[in-house]
């Protein structure tokens, strides 16, 4: 299954139109609104293919609705501006002709379903065309959810239904993957655990916005930064830029 | 004994079509988050093809009645009698099952129509406003079915062959003396059928699977790039459907009038609400509880005790249910809440 | 809130004070208007005075679940005044006797009549009945297809000053306990269909039975089975159990098994419409009339009938005792002529709401002739003690003590081989009408005062 | 939200009071200009002016409001019937008991909210109904309905006058109830009734009721205690309906079980939501709405149509009824149905809200200068 990974990125590096349009996924003055709530006020940006970027900001800048907003759930509602990704419009898509398109979100909360197995979950993803690992191959890479396969979703740990989220993103064939807080509320060990799975992702080549509290830990796998702060795009640029510059994250994070 | 097996089966029966009714009421309000008023309306409707049906089937010659001089009168032959003589009226005798074969299309085609027409454009509108809107309709449904078929009941008999009383208490050691229509046992059996297969569907099968995930968590769903929103305006023509066999299969029970539907409403809604807002599960137990309940209500033992418990029992047990299970015997908790 | 505050500002000063003062100036002349209408009141209500026509007021149903009976006395109100005008064939104007009407209206005015829906609900009804007084001016109100319509309708005539000739209640209490001197019934009582059931049931079952009765639960159902029960009790029946049943409760079924194995021989059914035709259709899918109890077939009684609940009822009546005010394959010249207007007016029969209605109509306006005014006291008095004949019912008399109609009964059997769609009901016994008469003190009430 | 100041607000009341005593005069071309619907008008405006206080101020929606309109003339007729024909105890009597019938119904349903608050009210609703109906006949009179006799006891009454021959009428000492004089009475009622309405919702207790709908949760979680309010509110909009079920009683002195029906409360909640949940004037405006159309609707007939369109060509003529008898007479039910639903689908605020749209609408066009000059005067 390695192979249709592969073959999707040099599929797309064919395109003759992708040289003209470098980035792979952009967001262009996107404005987007919680009812009257004005949250998302004009972000823009580029992620290249392959790329991995880190969303940072404080509580309520606007992470978790920058990456809805991308999604095209009902909410936050998108007032204005477009989002490219590989030449597919989202802005003009409804919630599951994005994700058809290739956007995936593994939530902050997982969104683990409940009434359904492990095993439903993960044939929920494989429903709509097009489709990613096999469910054969998610157990081969999660052993043990392979063990769980048959257990309500919602009553496994923490960690493991942050896999179950993983392995469900993973089970579609995505090109834009969106990890909203991968390590919130785990133990250490799992944590670890978590950020090889995060590696592992990266190294398929899947281009990748992760947004986290924990700046440090993410920093180390991004290869981008971007900084939100009220709504608003702040800094755009190496994440190792984060990583030195200590007064930038006091400004805008807060560490 | 007998009386009190025989209020049992009543229970149950009543409880059939309370179960199947908010069955339908719960599958929509758990898929599309709508409170739908007009969900009695399309069990009169259901009905109503019933009637539809006894009508086609027994379109008649009119033939001038000599007996009447005073004005002129018609002698009503239907047609199919006089083609096909025996089988005519066979198939004339066998209206009630033969009409749901009309029922499911025609109640599937009414359900995704209203959930195109009208319905949809209600999801992210309050409930007070859905409750409108639907009552609304509701009331234009039945006032042009009065203006079609009248206002009086009209009897729609079960085949002959089932019309009588099963000698049910011989099956069971009871002796002869108990016995219980059989269209009732057959009504029972069908609700049980109809129950099940609903079950079965939502459980066994993959549409029925996303279905349930997108009634726990349609964004979920949708970020997983299924299109919800087609897979449950199916599912509103299901629930159609299913309160649609409901209506016709209770018709030699209760001769259908226009109003029937709104008969059935409030109670139905308290049915879903002791069972749990959005619990299918809860609705059909709720459904046979209540129904059982009603029904010992009724005995003269018990309403000799507490007068009037018959006419107040089911509101009764509404109340002490939500103030002692505040979501209802099976309901999830944050579901209407707001 | 904002616009509000635009509103109130909107209306400067200037305006409210113009609006107010124009305001003031027509309260203050059109009051006497109102005075003026009070002040004719002193002469009678809706003195029709010089005007070329009168309008009576027919009230009935017209939505809920008798609507088809209000649309069938609606229908025979039509009827009635075509006739009273002159128009038509003349029904009954015809056979009626004796007879002051003309056919060229009523008082040489022609009669015009406004219509109301009753909802069945008591405020609805008297809604509409006020609406017809204040409002259209009516001389008299009739209709209702409900006992707690028509003494609440009956009511508020006699507060008003205005006739009300009830329709279609069969209620002991109409001229009974509620009786009123504005108020006339000339369809028959519970009383009298328990009195004219009586022989015919002893005739039929026997003197030794036991009755199981279901009884609507309310005030025309607990008449009724007092009624029954006390005629039947009359003749040695026994009563098992007097169950009383919600009304429009539907499926009546967890009343009926306990008649099972109650060892009652005989069903009454104090149901009507609706709950009638559901609860008889049950009772026999419970296989009632297969059983056998005591050694004797069972049997079901459904006091009051009438044609279009037979229709609803289907071939569950067919054989079936009970009584009815009137069947319109009576043979009678009155009958006759009636139905025979009816039908080639609407291409079926009229029901027993249709023909009191009809008949309560012109005996309104025959009074008014005989009376000679529209003055409601002298109609009235020209209404008490009526005796008329040719009206499809026989003999009949307006008893003046009550305002009660009396007259034959009729008891009916659900007809067993039916040679129309209409032809359902066999009339068993025209019982006469010394069989049912009683005193009319026995069920108290005042008249009241003739003038109001 | 932005409240009216004192001066405007009794502007706004003199405005109204006028309106409302005027009707006699102004309903005349819509031949609806006759007591009987002129008090039905007072009676209902006060029934959803009142359940507004609940529904439109808390978001509470109760389906058994009914109830209180119902225990308003039950009181209000034993009154007549016990004590005196003055019409003064009666509306007491009515307010009072429907207050004690609401703090008890209330105290139970508002242990819950959103739609479990509406089944308990209509449970409530319909088990009163049932009873009133059946087992509660000695004290209700049941399908017939409570009504005066001739012999009732009538204490104080019985004291200063002599029983006349005829049934007693209402009186406010000595003016008799039925008639213009009972619509005056109603009417006076109405203002008064509108003009308290009016003062709770601009007072801090009306601004606490609009913060509980906006936000019961974080109310909760500050630690305010909303059940207070709520019981207020819920006693006060009770105790409105109580007063509308006495002036019913009083305008014409019967009370029947059907008004605790649940198709009773529905209407009520119709009548609001179709004029305007929230607003001033949109519940009056609903009530007058839905009793116009059963009166007067309910009233035309073929004979009545012909006659209206009696100056056009027999074809149009015959046309016209043809398409219109549906949906008058036995067909007005289906008129206020298709009405409804296109009030709803189209104008979400109800009447009042889609009048204040136009209106905004229009005042935009007019120009923003207007707009700065009304913010400074």
């Amino acid at each position: 299954m390695i192979e249709t990974i592969e073959n999707q990125t040099s599929g797309k590096q064919e395109n003759p139109t992708a040289k003209n349009f470098p980035a792979f996924f952009s967001c262009w003055d996107i404005h987007a609104y919680y009812g009257e709530s004005y949250i998302v006020q004009g972000v823009s940006f580029d992620v290249r293919e392959g790329e991995v970027v880190a969303l940072l900001g404080r509580n309520g800048a606007g992470k978790t609705s920058t990456l809805r907003t991308i999604a095209r759930t009902a909410d936050p509602q998108l007032k204005r501006g477009e989002m490219w990704l590989d030449h597919q419009a989202l802005h003009e898509m409804p919630s599951h002709k994005a994700a058809q398109s290739g956007v995936a979100l593994v939530p902050e909360d997982r969104r683990i379903i409940p009434g359904l197995t492990v095993e439903e979950n993960l044939k929920l993803a494989q429903i709509a065309e097009p489709c990613g690992w096999a469910i054969e191959r998610i157990y081969e890479y999660f052993p043990r959810l392979a063990e769980r396969r048959t257990q309500e979703g919602i009553t496994l740990s923490g960690g493991e239904q942050q896999m179950l989220a993983f392995a469900r993103a993973l089970a579609r064939d995505i090109k834009l993957l969106m990890l909203d807080e991968p390590f919130e509320g785990l133990a250490p060990l799992i944590r670890n655990e978590i950020s090889k799975i995060v590696l592992d992702i990266k190294n398929l080549g899947i281009t990748t916005i992760i947004v986290e509290q924990d700046a440090m830990a993410v920093l180390k796998l991004a290869d981008r930064a971007i900084i939100l702060d009220m709504g608003k795009v702040v800094f755009n640029g190496a994440a190792e830029e984060v990583r030195t510059n200590k007064e930038l994250r006091e400004q805008y994070l807060a560490v | 004994m007998d009386s009190i097996f025989l209020q049992i089966l009543n229970g149950l029966d009543k409880g059939g079509a309370y179960a199947l009714i908010a069955l339908g009421l719960t599958l929509v309000f758990g898929t599309l988050g709508v409170v739908n008023f007009a969900h009695g309306a399309i069990f009169m409707l259901g009905s109503f093809c019933a009637v539809t049906t006894q009508n086609l089937l027994t379109y008649s010659k009119k033939v001038k009645d000599e007996s009447i001089t005073y004005f002129e009168a018609f002698k009503e032959v239907p047609y199919l009698e006089i083609w096909w003589g025996d089988t005519g009226s066979f198939i004339i005798d066998y209206k009630v099952p033969f009409s749901i074969l009309l029922a499911i299309p025609v109640m599937l085609l009414i359900g995704l129509a209203m959930e195109r027409g009208l319905i949809r454009h209600f999801y992210n509108r309050p409930h007070a406003d859905q409750i409108l809107v639907t009552f609304g309709l509701a009331i234009v449904i039945q006032e042009i079915v009065k203006s079609i078929y009248g206002a009086n009941p009209i009897p729609v008999p079960a085949p002959a062959i089932v019309a009588g009383s099963a000698s049910i208490g011989s099956w069971i050691g009871l002796g002869e003396s108990v016995v219980y229509p059989w269209w009732r046992l057959i009504y029972l059996a069908n609700a049980l059928v109809v129950i099940s297969a609903v079950f079965s569907f939502l459980k066994f099968t993959t549409y029925g699977m996303v279905v349930r995930a997108g009634m726990q968590d349609r964004e979920t769903v949708g970020l997983l790039g299924i299109d919800i929103q087609r897979r449950f305006t199916v599912v509103f023509g299901m629930a159609s459907v299913v309160v649609g066999i409901a209506g016709v299969m209770y018709t030699p029970i209760l001769s259908p009038d226009y109003h029937m539907g709104m008969d059935f409403l409030v109670l139905s809604f308290v049915v879903v609400v002791v069972g749990g807002m959005g619990s299918l599960e809860g609705a059909v137990v709720a459904g046979f509880m209540l129904g059982v309940l009603q029904s010992f209500a009724a005995m003269n033992e018990i309403k000799s005790i507490f007068p009037g418990i018959d006419q107040i029992i089911v509101y009764l047990v509404a109340v002490i249910i939500l103030l002692t299970r505040p979501r209802g015997l099976m309901g999830r908790k944050g579901v209407m809440e707001d | 809130m904002n616009d509000q505050k635009k509103l109130a500002r909107d209306w400067s000063r200037r305006q409210i004070l113009k609006a107010s003062a124009t305001g003031a100036v027509l309260a203050a002349s059109s009051s006497p208007m109102f005075f003026v209408k009070d002040a004719w009141a002193a002469n009678f209500r809706n003195n029709p005075g010089n005007s070329s026509s009168v309008t009576l007021g027919f009230n009935v149903p017209q939505t809920g679940a008798y609507s088809d009976e209000g649309a069938d006395e609606l229908r025979a109100y039509k009827l009635a005044v075509q006739h009273l005008n002159g128009e038509g064939d003349g029904g009954m104007l015809n056979t009626m006797t004796p007879k002051s009407l003309t056919g060229n209206g009523i008082l040489g005015k022609k009669v015009k009549f406004v219509t109301g829906d009753t909802q069945t609900k008591s405020d609805a009804a008297r809604a509409s009945a006020k609406r017809m007084i204040e409002k259209d001016g009516v001389l008299m109100v009739t209709g209702g297809s409900s006992s707690g319509v028509a003494i609440a309708v009956q009511g508020l005539c006699q507060e008003n000053g205005i006739i009300f000739m009830a329709g279609l209640t069969h209620s002991n209490d109409t001229t009974g306990k509620d009786k009123k001197r504005y108020g006339f019934r000339h369809f028959f009582n519970a009383y009298m269909s328990g009195a004219a059931l009586g022989p015919v049931l002893e005739k039929e079952y026997g003197n030794e039975r036991k009755a199981y009765h279901l009884t609507a639960d309310y005030t025309w159902g607990w008449t009724q089975e007092e009624s029954m029960r006390k005629f039947t009790e009359a003749l040695g029946w026994q009563t098992s159990k007097a169950v009383k049943t919600p009304v429009g409760a539907g499926d009546f079924s967890q009343y009926i098994t306990p008649v099972l194995n109650s060892g009652a021989d005989v069903l009454v059914l104090n149901h009507y419409g609706k709950d009638m035709i559901n609860s008889l259709t049950q009772a026999v899918q419970f296989g009632l009339r297969d059983k056998q109890v005591n050694g004797k077939n069972f049997e079901i009684v459904v006091p009051l009938f009438s044609r279009l609940m037979a229709q609803g009822a289907g071939s569950n009546i067919k054989g079936i005792l009970g009584s009815t005010n009137w069947n319109w394959s009576l043979q009678d010249a009155g009958s006759q002529a009636f139905v025979k207007s009816f039908g080639q007016a609407y291409g079926f029969p009229p029901s027993m709401a249709a023909h009191t209605c009809y008949v309560q109509t012109l005996l309104y306006a025959n009074a008014c002739e005989m009376a000679g005014t529209f003055n409601p006291p002298e109609v009235i008095k020209s209404l008490e003690g009526f005796s008329f004949d040719g009206m499809g019912n026989g003999p009949t008399e307006y008893r003046a003590s009550d305002h009660q109609c009396f007259k034959n009964v009729l008891v009916v059997r659900g007809n067993m081989n039916p040679s129309s769609q209409f032809d359902l009901l066999d009339v068993v016994q025209e019982v006469p009408r010394s069989q049912v008469e009683y005193d009319p003190a026995i069920f108290g009430g005042k008249l009241g005062p003739y003038t109001v | 939200m932005d409240t009216i100041s004192r001066k405007g607000e009794l502007r706004m009341m003199a405005l109204f009071a006028v309106i409302v005593l005027l009707m006699p005069i102004w309903l005349i071309p819509f031949g609806a200009a006759y007591p009987d619907l002129l008090q039905k008008f007072a009676i209902f405006g006060i029934f959803a002016v009142g359940f507004n206080i609940l529904f439109g101020l808390t978001g509470y929606l109760s389906f058994g409001h009914a109830v209180f309109l119902g225990v308003g003339s039950y009181a209000a007729v034993w009154s007549f019937k016990l004590f005196t024909m003055n019409v003064i105890p009666a509306v007491i009597f009515g307010v009072l008991f429907s207050g004690i019938f609401a703090a008890v119904i209330g105290f139970v349903s508002l242990r819950r909210s959103g739609i479990y608050f509406s089944i308990l009210t209509l449970a409530f609703a319909q088990m009163s109904y049932n009873l009133a109906y059946s087992v509660l006949t000695p004290i209700t009179n049941g399908e017939t309905g409570l009504q005066l006799r001739l012999h009732d006891l009538r204490m104080i009454d019985g004291l200063f006058i002599e029983a006349g021959e005829g049934l007693p009428l209402t009186n406010l000492f000595g003016i008799k109830m039925s008639g213009y004089p009972g619509f005056y009475f109603c009417a006076v009622l109405l203002i008064l009734a509108f003009y308290l309405a009016l003062r709770i919702k601009n007072s801090p207790f009306g601004m606490a009721l609009k913060a509980i709908k906006s936000n019961q949760l974080r109310m909760g979680y500050t630690g305010f205690n909303t059940r207070p309010y709520l019981m207020s509110a819920f006693m006060i909009s009770g105790m409105y309906a109580g007063l509308a079920g006495a002036l019913l009683a009083v305008t014409d002195p019967l009370a029947g079980a059907e008004r605790m029906q649940w198709t009773a409360s529905g209407e009520v909640v119709l009548m609001t939501i179709l004029g305007g949940v929230g607003t001033l004037f949109g519940p009056l405006l609903g009530a007058g709405l839905i009793k116009y159309f059963e009166n007067i609707f309910s009233s035309y007939n073929d004979a009545l149509l012909q006659e209206t369109f009696s100056f056009l060509p027999d074809m149009l003529n015959n046309l016209m009824v043809g398409i219109i008898s549906p949906f008058v007479g036995d067909g007005w039910h289906l008129t206020l149905g298709g009405l409804f639903m296109v009030i709803i689908i189209f104008l979400p605020g109800g009447i009042v809200g889609g009048i204040t749209m136009v209106w905004r609408r229009y005042m935009k066009k007019r120009g923003a200068s207007a707009e700065m000059e009304g913010e400074t005067s």
